[in-house]
């Protein structure tokens, strides 16, 4: 999109008088917002532009935010040198070469299509952003609401069909599968005082009682309501009991009945029992 | 002007989070209590159709929404919400098997404290108080509701999976695979 | 019925702290999106003579106050968070129409570093990372959020302006005018 020079108007600094040289006391966000101020202040037209003017335009701001102090950035001196690389472009006489044939090698015929290009896609979106300011300004008119607390002050049912009845059939089954160990914590009301070692002694007895016809596993629980506990003490029982070599165990067939069956002394590796003389007293866990 | 500043008043009870008192309405109007409450009057009249309603609450007023919509509400906020916990599903589930039923009921199968998870349960609306039991101590007797029903899609209680009676009272065999799950749990924990 | 749809919608747009979706408000009260639109229309009806209104932002359907009452509401509430800087507002003006775009897209338009910039928007939610560009150093894109749409009171982003309105034919005169015209805007703002 090469600017257009011949159907320009005349609008321009050099036939309007040029406005006095006020400078912005805030920082330019960089050398296009200063350049763009310019050339709206000045009145300029973009696809004409005036480089000389502007160029001396921007030296002056320059020079001006020097004196006060405002820190100038390398951006700025940048564009101070491509304004004046432009400007001394278009001083020197046009290459006797055909300007559209340059055209076709991509090579802009003006110095400061480029800039004007940039200044152009810029001043778009600052023209946005100056609608958005006002877009900012009447929604902050309006004030919205937080979402609502929740068991406080609306009792919120839970979501219709969350889980399905056979969820609940399946918990039921679980919880007797599992005895109650879904919690950790015990009441107090439920201290007792079993050791491993009572627990031991006593499938040991019962599982010598049994004799060859092994004991269930089932049968070495303790009486609903089944304390999570107890049935811990049971399964390490069982384990200590089996690592000692004191009983084995057996199960026929897969989900089938476990069978705790006795080993006497005498059919026994020797192994030392201290490790478990020192039976840890589970009185409360919670 | 009345007018205007029953709309003010609405403005500030929609924005606040909690109960707005009236001194603070009337201060934050420029008017007097008396004109707070005539506003307030207006309001309510105007809201008689709405979803919403102004409840004087905690020495305020706000704004909530309708009970009747409560349900519809839920289902907008529930995903944020968590599921039910396995304690909380294991209560909900003795209940609806046995219920009405006592604390003592829940623990004897749980085999652990349902202090606060029938605590929870009653304030999610799953489970409700239904009279007491006529035993020494007179103990609270629990139900399920009709947003239990609501939580697991069931029409009705008769919608319950039948429980084989006689699995109940649990056998040998079952034990013995329970008690190698739990068994496991247990050395992984 | 439809006078309860309207009541329920009202509900939901009460108690949700963001807008809701045509969506979302189908689904939560089990109809559909053309019975959600009518019974907005209702309660826009509704609330015609109320400090309140439904207003159509960022994707969905939110409860806000009506501007005429800002002040008053400005007095109960805490001041605001600070507007956008000139730099920020730029900054996101560029991501909402190139989007998603780098950082060196951002800085080719605005001729500055944008580093800061962008990392302030992102802490304020507004823009936020999209991925990164498949070529060399894989920068990272960025695009706005649903809080931007938010913040500018925008439904959606085809409610932004045109870009390039004059895209296709570039009339220089006009180009002009209307920098021209902008350029008067800028400096009474």
């Amino acid at each position: 999109m090469p600017p257009t020079l011949a159907a320009a108007p005349t609008n321009n600094v050099l036939n309007a008088a040029p406005p006095p040289p006020t400078v912005r006391l805030e920082a330019f966000e960089g050398p296009l917002d200063l350049l763009l101020h310019l050339v709206r202040q000045g009145q300029m037209d973009i696809f004409d532009l005036p480089i000389a003017a502007l160029c001396d335009q921007y030296m002056a701001h320059l020079a001006a935010m020097e004196e006060m102090n405002l820190a100038i950035a390398g951006d700025f001196v940048v564009m101070a040198a491509t304004l004046i690389e432009i400007k001394s472009r278009l001083l020197l006489p046009a290459p006797p070469k055909d300007p559209a044939a340059e055209d076709e090698d991509g090579e802009p015929a003006d110095p400061r299509a480029e800039l004007v290009e940039r200044l152009l896609e810029y001043g778009k979106y600052q023209n946005i952003g100056e609608m958005l300011r006002n877009c900012e300004g009447e929604r902050r008119q309006l004030f919205f609401r937080a979402q609502a607390e929740w068991s406080g002050d609306y009792r919120l049912p839970p979501k219709f069909g969350e889980l399905s009845a056979e969820d609940l059939l399946r918990t039921l089954e679980r919880m007797l599968a599992h005895v109650g160990a879904g919690e950790r914590s015990v009441t107090s009301v439920r201290r007792q005082k079993i050791t491993l070692r009572l627990k031991m002694r006593e499938v040991l007895l019962r599982a010598e009682r049994a004799d060859k016809e092994g004991v269930l596993v089932g049968e070495l629980l303790p009486p609903a309501p089944f304390a999570l506990l107890e049935v811990v003490l049971l399964f390490l029982a069982l384990l200590e009991l089996m690592r000692v070599g004191s009983i084995v165990v057996a199960q026929q067939d897969f989900c089938g009945d476990i069978r705790v069956f006795f080993v006497p002394e005498s059919e026994r590796a020797s192994l030392i029992d201290e490790e478990v003389s020192e039976g840890v007293v589970v009185t409360d866990a919670g | 002007m009345q007018d205007s500043l029953s709309q003010i008043i609405e403005c500030l009870l929609f924005v606040s989070g909690e109960p707005v008192s009236v001194k603070d309405l009337a201060r934050t109007t420029e008017t007097d209590a008396d004109a707070v409450y005539a506003a307030i009057r207006t309001l309510r009249d105007r809201y008689v159709h709405s979803g919403l309603q102004i409840v004087e609450i905690a020495g305020g007023f706000q704004l909530a929404t309708r009970p009747e919509y409560a349900p519809a509400v839920g289902r907008l906020l529930a995903p944020h919400a968590n599921r039910l916990s396995r304690p909380s599903l294991e209560t909900v589930t003795i209940v609806a098997y046995r219920q009405p039923c006592t604390q003592a009921d829940i623990e004897a199968v749980r085999g652990v404290s349902s202090d606060g998870v029938l605590k929870t349960l009653i304030e999610r609306g799953l489970l409700k108080e239904a009279g007491r039991k006529p035993s020494p101590g007179r103990p609270i007797l629990y139900a399920t509701t009709d947003d239990f029903l609501h939580y697991f899609g069931l029409a009705s209680l008769s919608d319950l999976p039948p429980l084989d009676e006689d699995e109940a009272p649990v056998d040998g065999s079952e034990m013995a695979t329970a008690l190698a799950a739990a068994g496991v749990e247990t050395e992984s924990a």
